[in-house]
């Protein structure tokens, strides 16, 4: 079982050299030559200082496709007629199984059709010098955004190749991705990730991380969420990583949201050393979307207007074709014009908001019992920690696929929309707390005159696709919205 | 006595809500479920639908691999001596494609029914009565039952 | 000069007699039988039972097209695919000058022709037995929204055709519409339509009345808007309307938007008489528009959320084309469904800003000032009133084309983006109100390192459709967002 | 010299914040603007052009009326023995009309130059400049002046 501590340099360089062979494309990989490289890049696409000197919050979108000159013209694309501050590249799902020759064969055939037959740039295929040449291409920054459980050859390929941020981490690129692999397998996959971007960093070219915060996207509680960030970041800081970005996916309750982001914030600040810069992103809904592109600019909207009282330092936008499948690159690029406008005209008006410092202030309570909860499991060891709790439930996500997590959490909106927990299953919280969730759960169930039950639930992941936040229950037994609603 | 189905969410793909909640429908309408989650592999649906006799594998795809995923699995199922009802359902394209190609599409693959992300899972109950000839009595018997 | 006096059934009937030969089917209005004819439409067609019963705000597009069957078809579109609850009928710019020659002409053209030849539907041209298909042809009930300053043989035909609410007043359609209409004429002119839904009103048959209160839709402070709401509606009273809905043009603020939306609310309340309905309408951005649909979705966005907070009991959509021209159908519904999504999703959530009262006793205050003023110049009489203040200035219109108005106040944001005055001319405001205006503009001033000037009102008009609420100079002289932003 | 330019609304099109905007930017570039305002008959604009010399006529229209109200416009000018610069500009159609083809509508009645709703006024006053032949010292010099 892995613990948390810095792997040696040794260690670092037998694995890298193990993992140059898992596709020929690892044997092009060379540090220092690519340290040289990032050196050349102008401070506008060094990622960390781009995002960390912002002034206002930054856009970045979610842009992937299989060949190189498509992305290209892609990122260019949402850079100049999307106004994106950062850029993306989105990785396919065959990389992020580390099946790269299924990868190679769909890029071969995206390569010779006008289709498209991976969901997402296949950056080990491509290869250093192809990275290269999409960072040359580009005005911004970019990130490896993926959710690969093993990503060490995919970070070993796209860092030397230029990129210099990479998304997601051991727990949050697992749970919410995959079946069946474990923790302290991720885990162990991960130091490795960071502790190469803590050898970038130490060399003067600053990697920025950022764990994947939304997890999976479906009324996540905020509290667990943070959890999972907070673990996530104190794991890449003892690999030496000093640019963190920790996320947090929207719920649709607009203070709720901005007191998670806020305490999102605060809680970084307290968790993780001094030497780490924190910065935060906003993830625009990442639930089911509305089957209906005007409903769904409604859904962006409110995640540009939420980013604009928040002012997190990164913006993840959506597009309003979300719910139909991969966007053209016009919808990309209008779903970051509709957040700009939003953010914009928005950001410099004083909105105070009552309600925020209660809410932020159970959310920290909240997550501190779970962070203590797996200090607790681990005997002071936070690898260890977030293995057991994970493995007892003390920590869990709603709606985990995974085997790693026990998935018994279940979540549902109260009267005012807010997220809260309706099954703890084994979470680690006080009961005070507990009850809290209770009561305010207990008065949605009067409201609705109906039992908390999966039904409740099943609704509430349904409703913002239906055209609501709370789901409802309508006279004919279906939630209110519905499918009528769509075109 | 209950219709055994099988359901998952078939290749790599790890989109489990669609399941989850289609396994709740499914379960309250009567239906024995034998939910495979997610990241199912075709040799997973043929064994489970062997062994537990269903009557029906419901595969899911929301990633857009599912064209891929599913080339093949109605020859192991006929290999394996299984004549099923097969449907299959999700975000079954990359991109934004027109849901009729998709749908002929995955119809010659052997699919018995295709349906899109916005199937309601009471649509695909329904469907599934009629398919495997439940009488709406025989239908409500199993409701009560369930 | 006209007084406020309420007109005799004798003088109605006169002018009525008059009216009836201004085009030919003026002759078809015979009032008992429409009063039949409305007597026959189910509740749900009756335009004050269903905005006065709503429990939560309507919405309502803009549209209007030439052609019958076109306008049914356009209607039935907003109504089923946009989920509009009220439906307009949009008159055409030829009838608002009462040159029915001339809309009969653009008529004809269009009949036979693909493309429309008049700017919306000539309803006196139409007559009333083709309104009533037009009524009967849909399920939500129906208003007439024009901007005709003499709109009397309108009224007729179209209120004997069957609809049940008409926008509009002697001031609203008068200074932002036209050049060289005087108030009093257009004083007289609305007492008579006024007086006929009086009469409707008095035979059970409720005529909701509709000011409009955007007024020139650029930047107008809130208690000018106001303040004319409160004329128009006591003029409407006094000639017998029971049911009237006040508006308010959004400027973009969110907390002076819902301070404004309370405040007309209340101060309806206090200056209408007991036995009107007071229900408050709110229209989205009605300014320049972003020459870009996916940034006018976020404007669009914003006035969903802050009917949201605000609650108006109708509010009034705009399509993401607004900028470019009248909509298409699907935009206009397109509209409808992103403003709906946003209030569907906020209304439930207890959103309490900070700051709206203080805003709300300011705007009240500033409107108590204008009142009164109105009163004083009219020894009493607010018909009389009204015209002598125009006049003076005492009440003035930011951008008034009208020459019975002075249009010599000018507006500009503050640094919170609320609009101010900054030129006040001969407004009539007490000093201590003047220097709060003159106190928050001089904030913005020192902000940007210039001084105020109509450059920072020019810059302030094409801010939202620039991409931000306030104007800021940029480096290059000229304001921020600029024309590279659109597409 | 400033050289008068004649500007207003055509037809019965009350939109004033757009020439409101132009006059203010003209005015600062040098140009002496006779603004008619809104709603303003062809004859209006020919007797101004006429009694004040202008250079130029710059006709705004928003309301979607534009061809109809310009219509003959050319013809009262010529009628009058006026031979001035003509601009058109706003939104010069009804409804999601392809600017090209309105460009070319408006070209055909006589209009030197048509611009759409997109027109910032510091490009209309290039091209002012630019038709009236003033030197960019004279255009400075006016500048300068203004
Ligand atoms: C939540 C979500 C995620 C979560 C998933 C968490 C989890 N483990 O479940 C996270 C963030 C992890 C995720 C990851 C990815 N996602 Co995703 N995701 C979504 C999203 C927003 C909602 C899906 C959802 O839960 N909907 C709610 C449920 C209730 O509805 P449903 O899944 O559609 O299922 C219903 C119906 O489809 C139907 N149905 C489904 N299956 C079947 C089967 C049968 C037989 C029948 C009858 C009916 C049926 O009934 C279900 C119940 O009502 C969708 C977009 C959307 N729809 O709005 C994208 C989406 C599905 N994801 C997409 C992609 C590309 C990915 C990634 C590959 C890339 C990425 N963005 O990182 C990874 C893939 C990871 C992996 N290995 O699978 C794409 C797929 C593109 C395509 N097909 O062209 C989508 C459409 C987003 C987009 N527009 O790009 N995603
Ligand atoms: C504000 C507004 C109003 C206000 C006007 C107040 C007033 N008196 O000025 C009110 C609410 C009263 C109104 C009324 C109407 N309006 Co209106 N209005 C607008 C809106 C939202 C903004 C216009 C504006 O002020 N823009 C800001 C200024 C600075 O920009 P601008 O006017 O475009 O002018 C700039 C350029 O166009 C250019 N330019 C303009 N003219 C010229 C001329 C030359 C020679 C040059 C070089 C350049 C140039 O330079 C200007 C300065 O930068 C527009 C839509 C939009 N653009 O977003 C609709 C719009 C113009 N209106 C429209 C319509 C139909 C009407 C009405 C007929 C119907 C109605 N909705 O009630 C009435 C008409 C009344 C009448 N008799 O004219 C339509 C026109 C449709 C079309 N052409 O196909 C529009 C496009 C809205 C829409 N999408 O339907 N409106």
């Amino acid at each position: 079982m892995p613990t948390d501590e810095r792997l040696s340099d040794d260690q670092l360089q037998r694995i890298a050299n193990d993992l140059r062979d898992n596709w020929h494309t690892g044997r092009q990989v060379d540090f220092e030559e690519a340290i040289a490289f990032h050196e050349s890049l102008p401070p506008s696409k060094q990622f960390a200082t781009v995002l960390e000197s912002a002034d206002r919050p930054l856009l970045q979108p979610r842009a992937g496709v299989p060949c190189l000159e498509e992305q290209i013209d892609l990122l260019r694309y949402l850079q100049d007629e999307g106004g994106a501050d950062l850029l993306p590249t989105t990785i396919d799902s065959y990389t992020r199984d580390n099946e790269y020759e299924k990868a190679e064969e769909g890029l071969a055939a995206s390569r010779g059709s006008e289709e498209n037959e991976l969901n997402g740039f296949p950056a080990v295929n491509h290869g250093v010098e192809d990275c290269r040449r999409l960072i040359r291409a580009l005005d911004a920054p970019v990130e490896v955004r993926h959710g690969t459980p093993d990503a060490r050859l995919l970070a070993m390929v796209t860092l030397a190749g230029g990129f210099q941020s990479f998304e997601g981490g051991p727990i949050s690129y697992n749970i919410p991705y995959t079946k069946r692999h474990d923790l302290a397998t991720t885990i162990e996959h991960w130091q490795f990730v960071d502790r190469l971007c803590g050898a970038y960093t130490e060399r003067g070219v600053t990697i920025n991380r950022e764990p994947f915060g939304p997890l999976t996207g479906t009324l996540v509680p905020p509290s667990i969420a943070i959890a999972v960030m907070l673990v996530e970041g104190q794991l890449a800081a003892t690999q030496g990583v000093r640019s963190l970005t920790l996320g947090y996916g929207q719920v649709g309750n607009l203070v709720q949201d901005v007191a998670a982001l806020r305490a999102l914030r605060a809680l970084g600040e307290e968790y993780l050393p001094d030497e780490v810069t924190v910065t935060t992103v906003f993830h625009e809904w990442m639930g089911g979307f509305p089957p209906d592109e005007a409903r769904a600019n409604g859904v962006i909207s409110l995640g540009g207007a939420t980013a604009a009282v928040a002012k997190p330092d990164k913006v993840i936008t959506k597009s309003p074709q979300e719910f139909q499948g991969v966007p053209t690159k016009e919808a990309n690029a209008a779903g970051l014009r509709t957040t700009r406008q939003l953010i914009d005209m928005m950001i410099e008006q004083d909105i105070d908001l009552g309600g925020i410092d209660e809410e932020q202030r159970l959310i920290e309570r909240t997550t501190h019992a779970l962070m203590e909860a797996v200090l607790t499991a681990g005997d002071g060891d936070v690898a260890r920690g977030v293995i057991e709790a994970f493995d007892s439930g003390a920590l869990d996500v709603p709606f985990a696929p995974s085997d790693a997590a026990k998935g018994a959490v279940l979540p549902a909106r109260d009267d005012d929309g807010r997220v809260r927990i309706f099954e703890f299953a084994d979470l680690a919280l006080p009961d005070d707390i507990k009850e809290i969730h209770a009561a305010r759960l207990g008065e949605r169930a009067r409201t609705e005159g109906r039992d908390q039950s999966f039904r409740m639930v099943a609704d509430d992941v349904d409703a913002i696709s239906d055209g609501k936040l709370i789901g409802r229950p309508t006279g004919d037994g279906k939630p209110a919205g519905g499918a009528s609603d769509a075109d | 006595m209950p219709r055994t189905v099988i359901l998952g969410v078939i290749g790599s793909d790890a989109h489990v809500v669609g399941i989850t909640i289609l396994e709740q429908a499914l379960s309250s309408a009567g239906f024995e479920v034998i939910n495979l989650g997610v990241q199912t592999s075709q040799d997973e649906f043929v064994s489970a639908a062997k062994s537990h006799d269903a009557e029906a594998v419901l595969v899911s795809s929301l990633y857009g691999h599912a064209r891929q995923d599913c080339e093949g699995l109605h020859e192991e199922l006929d290999a394996a001596g299984l004549d099923v009802l097969t449907y299959v359902g999700g975000n079954l394209a990359v991109g934004q494609n027109d849901f009729e190609d998709t749908r002929e599409t995955f119809r010659e693959m052997g699919f018995d029914r295709v349906f899109d992300a916005e199937t309601d899972p009471e649509e695909a109950i329904a469907k599934l009565r009629s398919d495997l000839q439940l009488t709406t009595t025989e239908a409500e018997q199993i409701k009560v039952d369930g």
